[in-house]
């Protein structure tokens, strides 16, 4: 019966990022593409992957349905040649339809169906790997926490994070590059007038920053952590930007760096520790370990939150 | 354990139903305002519906309380989306420039 | 016809009892729990199948994100479900991920599509 | 043949994949193009979990699942970027597409 | 991995730059520039440290966390990672002075330079990580973060065409690296291991592997344009300003590089054929041959840069064919691997040197005419001579001449093509050699003949003219220890490995 389940879904999934990539009009593609989110964070259940699903829950509707909602609307508007102005909301122009000539596209599509056919054949062959339950399981007790996944993302794989939470800061300066310093300086949204939207995202604040800690903390022991708690965290400060509070603009300068920095650079400063202390990068004492994965997930979700805060207020602008 | 079985799946069924009058009423009323107020009302009622049997249906504390914040955190949240979207459109009537495309 | 008859003799109850316990067969044996669970769903996932024509159709922007509302309490739904049939309480996890971020996406039209002509982008 | 889970997700999965390699060759406009590589890369992910799923012993195989968190991270932050890119070019010469250089 | 030296050496090498970078964005502009000139001191003096201790115990490994492969990761620093991360250091320092005074000189005009710094230093992180890492799924993070890095430099300039190119970048890069991980998906789940060296023994030849490798190399080949994929490059690195263009074309396009030298000699050895070798040394001659003929076509200095890269780049796929035995060749026995991996490393090396030169050179012109339209170049030997002179050398090497780096490049591929017997590159690499030439001499004939109308040159600093005059002899240099670095190098496990055919003795599938 489960495989009724699974066919749906995965006959919807595929349905949608199909429809998504012919969809005529930009507006359809990107809310089929939400659905698409919706989708696959249920085939993430489906397959046992809480974690993942809760990841991509927090990104599809929280973080990327944002930007992208956003970037659907800069791009209905035109702006004069070389002039940062908006000219007219541009909502009658029709968007170009994507169109090739048949040769093209009946060759890129034959190329494209053989491609299918060759990594089907491939992934169905594909022998049992056994994969590392069992070693993962069996090291469990001596990484300081009681759920896998986090014990791989924070312990046994620190390093992947590690760069993982490098990366996001790279990205947020890559964007500051990308649209120049200057911007980040010029004022937000327009504050909410409306007092029932002001109301709603002040309960929702609270709300938001509560489950995002009870979610790091469940890391611990369940499905959660520190990048789900991130991206919570992150969507208050999106909410509050939102509603006309650009509290990332607000705070000062130097208070905003050590929010982008400290989850990279407290992991970093305690690997060196580590290393000067004779032990390998990255290596907890096995006392402290628990403790020492909850404050860098803590202090790494800050980061990530501040860096999301941060990479959706500059681009809003 | 039989008479639980039988409200679980009555209240399962009346969410389910509720959801089905809801899409339906998406797909078949003439204007955005008509639909909200179908949508929103139809589907906050057939979530609660299956919140509550699936809360008595895993019969542990935590997890009722859980749902039960679920369930008000959507009556919440649908609420005061459906006014915001509702609002949305009126003004973007009010200022021609509704049309999308 | 059922009259004093029946009752004094007994075979009514004879009857109901003999029903009750086609029916508990029934439910024990034939109907479970994780096949409704099954069955709701999939109602559900083709619920939002429905909902797709809609989203399809706009015409404005409103609805289509309406119909993504849908979509997310449906999902929540889903995910409710799930948790029962999978008896994994750590899904409402997701259902309030996915709770508590929906409001966000109506926030951000609200505010950023609403932008005046003329306003600085 | 048995099909269960993994085998109906994993054929997903490399259906996704060339959807989205198509989309991201085919399609013109910047923001599908970028919607495109997110496909891509959820097919990925999903190959990923699917494989996790199958070699399941009392638990789901958790390396994968982690190696998708952080897969996903990374893709999120290279798709905002390229969103900001293609925002920045939108906003400097109005266009929305590579046009006919490539 | 128990009988190698532990060391704390490469965690440092990332973790330092990777510190510099995270400290530099709490200073203003003067102070980062400053820490980054220092920093790139201090990352150099650790690479160089590194090499030494290489060079005396051999390969060097790092458990981190403590947790040994399958499960955790390992990074491991041996001859040929070194020999990259001597390179990336060397390169590094002279492009960090560079840009010192590049910046300051055109600090007044446009504010957002201070992010190059940091962003730089994320991207020798990121590079140092992809040399020394020895996971599958660690080398994604890593060409990630150096993908995420080198396109944000590129878009420095914040100008419309450099916008463009950066996103055609991007977007090839995240299909690269996407085609990349779904190979190693597959092979995660076919094998239930991300770690390099336990991979070389597990991995059974099979459908899914040969697709896993076919999408890796395609992923790479992406990544490192190769020739049908080289659409992105000569925009890209052409609208990056000049360090930053010499850091893409000169560091980032060889990860790419690296990682597929190394994938395919440790890793996929059991499945490659003779065809698959044959066809990515077609890709690298067409490389080769395009990317000559186009450069030779341009009216641009730093386009004409940019194509020269390309066809550079297909000089080191033409390696890859002459690694793969012929079915009935035995590598043990073969004379022709030795020079094919001295010209792989050395034509790296030799086209970092002159290509970082080149667009160095590039920058000054750029700065002293404001635009780089190469028959503006008239008169330069009398006004910038040592610029001239810059280009003059690391053209040179780039044709091929000897006694350059490039000669001993292109002579020790000519010799192993003709001792392994796959004779027909040799028309290729002859051709492209010529072509070349062609580009180089029209460039050198430009910076020689008298001037029409004097064009107005602003003063450039002389110390920019150094960097880029001592990066060219850098290319002349590489030949005098060549001896003993191919020694050095010879420590290395991969170092003149070849790969037997499969077809041979049946395949590997019977076992």
């Amino acid at each position: 019966m489960d495989i009724l389940i699974d066919s749906l879904l995965a006959i919807l999934t595929i349905y949608l990022a199909f429809r998504c990539m012919l969809a005529p009009k930009l507006s359809k593609a990107v809310f089929v593409f939400f659905a698409f989110g919706l989708m696959l964070a249920l085939a993430w259940i489906r397959l046992g992957a809480v974690d993942v699903a809760i990841a991509e829950a927090a990104i599809a509707s929280g973080f990327m349905g944002v930007l992208m909602l956003d970037s659907l609307r800069d791009f209905s508007l035109i702006f004069s040649k070389n002039q940062e102005r908006l000219e007219e909301t541009a909502s009658k122009i029709p968007i170009k339809k994507d169109s090739y000539h048949w040769t093209t596209a009946l060759a890129l599509g034959l190329g494209l169906i053989l491609f299918l056919l060759i990594s089907i054949q491939a992934i169905w062959e594909v022998p049992q790997g056994g994969g590392l339950t069992a070693i993962a399981e069996a090291n469990l007790p001596m990484s300081g926490v009681e759920h896998p996944v986090t014990a791989v993302l924070l312990n046994y794989r620190a390093y992947d994070t590690w760069l993982e939470i490098g990366v996001i800061l790279m990205g947020l300066l890559a964007i500051f590059a990308a649209g120049g310093l200057k911007q980040y300086r010029k004022p937000g949204l327009a504050p909410a007038q409306d007092p029932l939207l002001r109301k709603t995202i002040l309960i929702f604040t609270p709300v938001l920053f509560l489950f995002g800690a009870f979610l790091l903390y469940f890391g611990k022991m369940g499905p959660g952590g520190a990048f789900q708690a991130a991206v919570l965290w992150g969507a208050i400060g999106i909410l509050l930007h939102l509603g006309g509070w650009t509290v990332f603009t607000v705070i000062p300068r130097r208070m905003r760096q050590i929010l982008v920095t400290i989850g990279l650079g407290f992991f970093m400063i305690l690997g060196f520790t580590q290393m000067a202390t004779g032990g390998a990068f990255f290596e907890y004492p096995p006392a402290y370990a628990g403790f020492l994965i909850l404050v860098v997930e803590t202090l790494a979700a800050i980061s990530i939150a501040a860096a999301l805060t941060a990479i959706f207020a500059f681009l809003t602008k | 354990m039989m008479i639980k079985e039988i409200f679980i799946v009555i209240l399962l069924v009346a969410g389910c139903f509720f959801f089905l009058a809801g899409t339906l009423g998406l797909l078949r009323f003439p204007d955005l305002f008509s639909r909200l107020h179908a949508l929103t009302n139809a589907d906050n009622l057939g979530l609660g519906f299956i919140a509550a049997g699936i809360a008595l249906y895993i019969a542990s504390p935590w997890a009722t309380v859980k749902i039960f914040f679920i369930w008000i955190l959507t009556l919440l949240s649908s609420a005061t989306s459906s006014y915001l979207i509702a609002r949305f459109q009126r003004e973007q009537e009010k200022s021609k420039n509704g049309e999308e495309e | 016809m059922l009259t004093l008859k029946h009752f004094l003799s007994g075979s009514v109850y004879d009857n109901i009892a003999l029903r009750l316990v086609v029916a508990s067969f029934l439910v024990k044996n034939v109907f479970s729990m994780d096949a409704f669970f099954i069955i709701v769903i999939i109602f559900l996932l083709l619920n939002i199948g429905l909902g797709l024509i809609r989203l399809w159709r706009g015409p404005s922007i409103a609805d289509r994100l309406l119909t993504t509302q849908l979509f997310g309490t449906a999902g929540m739904a889903i995910l409710m479900v799930m948790a029962g049939y999978l008896n994994d309480l750590t899904l409402l996890n997701v259902v309030i991920t996915f709770n508590v971020l929906s409001i966000i996406l109506v926030i951000c039209l609200v505010q950023v599509w609403k932008k005046k002509k003329g306003e600085a982008p | 043949m048995k099909i269960g889970t993994y085998e109906i997700y994993s054929l997903t999965s490399a259906i996704l994949f060339a959807i989205g390699l198509g989309g991201v060759f085919l399609a013109k406009h910047f923001l599908r193009k970028i919607i495109a590589t997110i496909i891509m890369g959820a097919g990925v992910f999903l190959c990923f979990v699917s494989f996790a799923k199958r070699d399941a012993l009392t638990f789901a195989d958790p390396i994968p699942h982690a190696l998708v968190i952080t897969g996903i991270v990374v893709a999120v932050t290279a798709a905002a970027f390229a969103l900001s890119l293609a925002r920045r070019i939108h906003k400097l010469t109005g266009e929305d597409t590579f046009g006919n250089e490539k | 991995m128990k009988e190698f030296p532990t060391s704390a050496l490469p965690a440092l090498l990332v973790g330092l730059p990777m510190l510099l970078a995270t400290m530099s964005l709490f200073f203003r502009v003067k102070g980062r520039a400053l820490l980054g000139v220092l920093g790139s001191f201090l990352v150099g003096s650790l690479a160089f440290f590194a090499f030494i201790e290489v060079a005396k115990y051999g390969t060097i490994i790092h458990i981190l966390g403590g947790w040994e492969p399958p499960l955790g990761i390992l990074l491991r620093i041996d001859p040929l990672a070194a020999v990259f991360i001597g390179l990336t250091a060397i390169i590094g320092i002279f492009i960090s002075l560079y840009s010192w005074w590049y910046f300051r000189a055109r600090i007044a005009s446009i504010g957002r330079f201070p992010l190059f710094w940091p962003l730089w230093f994320f991207l020798w992180a990121g590079l140092n990580g992809l040399f020394l890492s020895n996971d599958l799924f660690n080398l994604y993070v890593t060409i990630e973060v150096i993908t995420i890095c080198a396109v944000a430099l590129a878009v420095l300039s914040g100008e419309a065409k450099a916008l463009k190119a950066g996103l055609r970048y991007l977007l090839a890069a995240i299909i690269g690296s996407m085609a990349y991980l779904f190979g190693v998906a597959l092979i995660y789940g076919s094998t239930g291991t991300l770690d390099l060296n336990l991979l070389g023994e597990v991995l059974k030849p099979g459908n899914t592997k040969t697709f896993a490798l076919i999408v890796i190399t395609l992923g790479l080949l992406i990544k490192k344009a190769a020739f049908p994929f080289h659409f992105w490059l000569p925009p890209a690195h052409s609208a990056a300003l000049a360090p930053v263009s010499a850091l893409l074309s000169a560091l980032v396009v060889k990860g790419a590089f690296y990682m597929m030298l190394r994938l395919w000699t440790e890793v996929f050895e059991v499945s490659l054929t003779f065809a698959a070798g044959q066809l990515i040394g077609i890709t690298g001659a067409a490389a080769v041959l395009w990317g000559s003929w186009q450069a030779l076509l341009q009216t641009n200095f730093k386009l004409l840069v940019a194509h020269s890269s390309v066809a550079q780049m297909g000089y080191l796929l033409m390696m890859f064919p002459l690694l793969i035995m012929a079915p009935g060749q035995d590598a043990d026995s073969a004379e022709w691997l030795a020079p094919a991996w001295t010209a792989g490393i050395f034509q790296v090396m030799a086209h970092a040197f002159a290509k970082a030169s080149l667009f160095l050179s590039a920058g000054i012109v750029v700065m002293a005419l404001g635009h780089d339209r190469i028959e503006s170049l008239r008169d330069l030997v009398a006004w910038m001579p040592m610029t001239a002179m810059a280009i003059g050398i690391a053209g040179v090497s780039l044709i091929g001449l000897p006694p350059s780096g490039g000669f001993l490049a292109k002579w020790m591929l000519l010799k192993g093509v003709f001792l392994s017997g796959q004779w027909w590159w040799a028309p290729a690499i002859l051709a492209g050699s010529l072509l070349t030439a062609g580009y180089v001499f029209m460039l050198l004939r430009l910076a020689f003949a008298p001037a029409r109308v004097k064009d107005p040159f602003r003063p450039v600093p002389k110390i920019l003219q150094v960097c880029a005059l001592l990066l060219a002899l850098g290319s002349f240099l590489i030949v005098i220890p060549a001896e003993n670095l191919i020694q050095f190098l010879e420590g290395s496990k991969s170092f003149g490995s070849g790969i037997e055919s499969i077809m041979k003795g049946g395949g590997y599938g019977n076992e």
